[in-house]
């Protein structure tokens, strides 16, 4: 059976070139980066140049990169780090209401802690608006987190606008850039961030490790505490292959992003252009420009959308309906319903992501594949003959 | 999510699928957490379910769970077809991941409404 | 140059058969194991099968697993969520003086926040006292954190017997098995814990993972907040190769282990008995018998540790002052210091771990190559040839 | 920690080792914090250090830091040596890493004790 992956936004192959990269740090250069001596010092130069490539990649400077577990542990980091470290200053955070969980329930554990979060609402297209960010600013608030580009339906915001502002104010700002990066350009000076975060499994590099870019001078407490590595800033013997392999990903991202995302957007349109022709009654989510190079959420009236999965599933098709980590829970995607989109159509939404290895002839399969299981699925729909009302994009 | 063979099986050819025209019982229930929705429509005879289909709005284990009960209830009677509780349909899937239990008490309730349904209708005539 | 490293206690180099197993794992079998499709649902297999078989390494049930980003994550995730989740029965924790900084530092941190440690004295042998844990239980008592072997110096610790005491008194028992798993047997109903720490590259697996133990029905709040993985008790996506080496490299130790540990301790005599010959006035730190079968701490009166491994190391052998992670600071070591080791010596003291690769032929070139570094570094010291006192062990 | 090849070359051959019998200074030095400890003996001669001699209890960049001042300050005048400030052995080292710093210290004032040593014992005289 065919395999067509087009899931990349919940996580990528690891790149061959990177693979090739870490090896020899599994068993030829395994001595702890922090050890005294030869084994130790070539695994530290290598973490430190693995880490010059991270500084290159975003615009930082040497000394703002540290290393973590993944973007689950820099949006922790990054956010209660700067609550902690900044609560005498005032306990109120900013963020938006699209945010992926881990930046959600970091905020929701510190609001048990006594901070108030602003939840910012999204326009139909998941964009936030700096004119809203800039009226929620009061004197204290400590930080403001929001998300480059959103994991289910590739919205970009308008981070540059946010990050003046935040300048402006006075006030920290962490964007979560976990899948932005490597889809397009990340530069913290021309976005004017703080705090940025990134994760290795998402461009090509190893799963378990990650980035929390922290401007120099950002008041941050560690979320791990331990041994002195990371500058003090965090705990736990350096994954020395996890580091390097993640500074490759990047350093080959670096090299192929503009290419990659005009080549993708042309994947992506192609895919749905085709769906569009071939089943009737798609509507996408998500803004139809600002939007990630490989990133396709639709729903397609009447039918449910993991009955879609795993049809295709079926035929070595990998899509999903949303953020991975909520699949297999019941809850609706708390993105399309802040976008004040339609339940029963939020409840039939295709995340299709697209990445370095998909070609055309596989999109072209995929839309036939997905004509036959939509027309197989209304088929047992109740709700697909007694059409409701097209306008159900409006209503909630 | 693991589905077992069977569960994929009536997933991919769901038995009994449709409407039923003038049925004698509807059952259509919707679960609030999930957002699913199944309708049943029986058809009876002396007693006995001689038809049945179903439609749903849901996901593989709800589609399979739909296509179980009515192969399971097909040419019972009413009494036999109450005793089919959620249990025996998620056994005879050969089982259904813990979160997917309330697919198949959706599949239960749809039942039991398009009985009740066809009480009330009864009681009407 | 020779390569002999003496350094397993930092990390050790990672088992061929781990590699060759985690592999797959990276471009093949890459999917996120919280996906729905069947890329998810191998990589979420072979995690389970994983994790089953740290289950049967440690004498646990199933669910009673969690994967963290290694030993350190694993220490504060035991020590903070512990103390935070029960925190409304008290605020007291009990740990000694000799842990890693993971756990120290956790601990004061948590002071910070209001509670009260207790960190209790070790005797000469760096043993703790399991009467003494008894008597400084109070009402207030939450949570006993004991190391089962030392780092440093490889003292076994009275596990089973501190594990008594917190169960008839009703208090959580966390231990560090960092060091211990893979040395000698750990099992965590014979030594009565409630939660144990592992770390992967401590065992011939990779770096970056880890794994908290945590017996069902303990009251344990996340600390790193998100998706809902591992139970909800550790948010990230699953670091699949990772957890797939850490499983394998335990599987490949809970055969070797027993062999292991008799030619490990009779090489680690052998190097004893050899430097001991050929050098005078060295001090053995830590039990002689209750300890790590790998692990021999010494110090070489009159001489400054870090000179010793700089000039081992520019012979192509590596060992230790201590613990890595201190390593590079100035500070001496907190357990040859609570042991009551003269601080002079203390400065002096040297860390061999031996592991897997090394044979007899390398040990007897260490003791030898030893033999001319002491007495060379002997030959600059101000303090050897004005011979102090040789009763330096009992002065502090 | 990274030494340059400087510091290795005199760690491994360091210059000036050892004791001068009845010195005209001798300085002792101990840093409180990591424990290392210097001394150094100097003869002098018609203000001039024609001989200098010393020993460390310390690390690699201590025994290194001590030979090389003991190079840079032989043969010198007692003023031109009290110009041979820590930093003036770091440079001739090629550099300490950041956290060695104070070993380049402990010579320094190794030196300066010495000195102050001699200017006493000659007020003595
Ligand atoms: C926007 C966003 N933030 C954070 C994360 C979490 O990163 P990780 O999977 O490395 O923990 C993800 C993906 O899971 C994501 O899509
Ligand atoms: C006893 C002990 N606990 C915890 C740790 C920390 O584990 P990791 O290096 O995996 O963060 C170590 C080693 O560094 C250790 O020796």
């Amino acid at each position: 059976m065919k395999k067509i992956y087009l899931d990349h936004n919940a996580t990528t192959p690891v790149h061959s070139e990177v693979i090739k990269e870490m090896l020899p740090y599994y068993r030829d250069i395994y001595g702890n980066a922090s050890s005294f001596h030869q084994f130790g010092q070539q695994a530290r130069k290598a973490v430190e140049e693995a880490r010059e490539k991270v500084v290159d990649f975003i615009g930082a400077k040497s000394g703002e990169i540290i290393f973590t577990s993944g973007g689950t542990e820099a949006d922790n980091f990054a956010i209660k780090g700067v609550a902690y470290a900044n609560q005498t200053k005032g306990k109120h955070i900013i963020t938006s209401s699209i945010e992926h969980h881990a930046v959600l329930n970091s905020c929701k554990y510190l609001e048990k802690q006594g901070f108030r979060i602003t939840y910012l609402p999204v326009d139909k297209y998941g964009l936030i608006n700096p004119e809203e960010v800039k009226k929620a600013i009061e004197d204290e608030t400590i930080l403001i987190s929001i998300m480059h580009a959103n994991n289910e339906m590739g919205t970009i915001e308008p981070i540059a606008e946010v990050g003046k502002i935040a300048k402006e104010k006075g006030v920290y700002f962490h964007i979560d850039a976990v899948q932005s990066a490597g889809k397009i350009p990340v530069e913290v000076k021309e976005l004017n961030v703080d705090l940025l975060s990134l994760s290795g499994h998402k461009v090509y590099g190893p799963k378990g490790i990650g980035v929390l870019y922290i401007r120099k001078g950002t008041k941050i407490q560690p979320l791990i505490h331990g041994g002195h590595h990371e500058k003090n800033k965090r705990a736990g013997t350096e994954n020395v292959p996890g580091i390097i392999g993640l500074a490759k990903a990047i350093e080959i991202a670096r090299i192929t992003v503009k290419e990659e995302a005009i080549r993708l957007t042309n994947l992506r349109n192609r895919l749905w252009t085709s769906i569009n022709e071939k089943i009737e009654d798609v509507f996408l989510h998500g803004h139809p420009q600002e939007r990630l190079p490989n990133t396709l959420n639709l729903s397609f009236e009447g039918v449910e959308g993991e009955a879609i999965i795993l049809d295709l599933d079926m035929k070595g098709i990998a899509v999903s309906t949303g953020s991975a980590c909520t699949s297999g829970t019941l809850e609706p995607s708390h993105v399309l319903k802040a976008m004040g989109v339609n339940p029963r159509l939020a409840q039939g939404a295709i995340r299709f992501s697209l990445g370095e290895d998909n070609t055309q002839e596989e999109i072209d399969y995929v839309a036939d594949m997905l004509s036959g299981i939509v027309s197989r699925l209304r088929g047992i729909s109740p709700f697909y003959q007694k059409k409701e009302s097209k306008d159900l994009y409006k209503g909630a | 999510m693991q589905y077992t063979e069977k569960v994929i099986e009536h997933f991919q050819h769901p038995r009994n699928v449709g409407e039923i025209e003038n049925p004698d019982g509807i059952g259509h229930v919707g679960n609030p957490i999930c957002g699913d929705v199944m309708e049943l429509y029986i058809k009876i005879k002396d007693n006995i379910i001689v038809d049945v289909k179903f439609k749903t709005f849901g996901c593989g284990a709800a589609i399979a769970s739909g296509s179980m009960l009515t192969e399971l209830i097909k040419g019972k009677s009413i009494d036999e077809a109450l005793e089919i509780s959620n249990k025996i349909v998620v056994e005879a899937l050969g089982g259904l991941p813990p979160k997917k239990t309330h697919c198949s008490v959706l599949a239960e309730d749809a039942l039991k409404f398009a009985i009740d349904d066809y009480f009330k209708k009864q009681g009407k005539k």
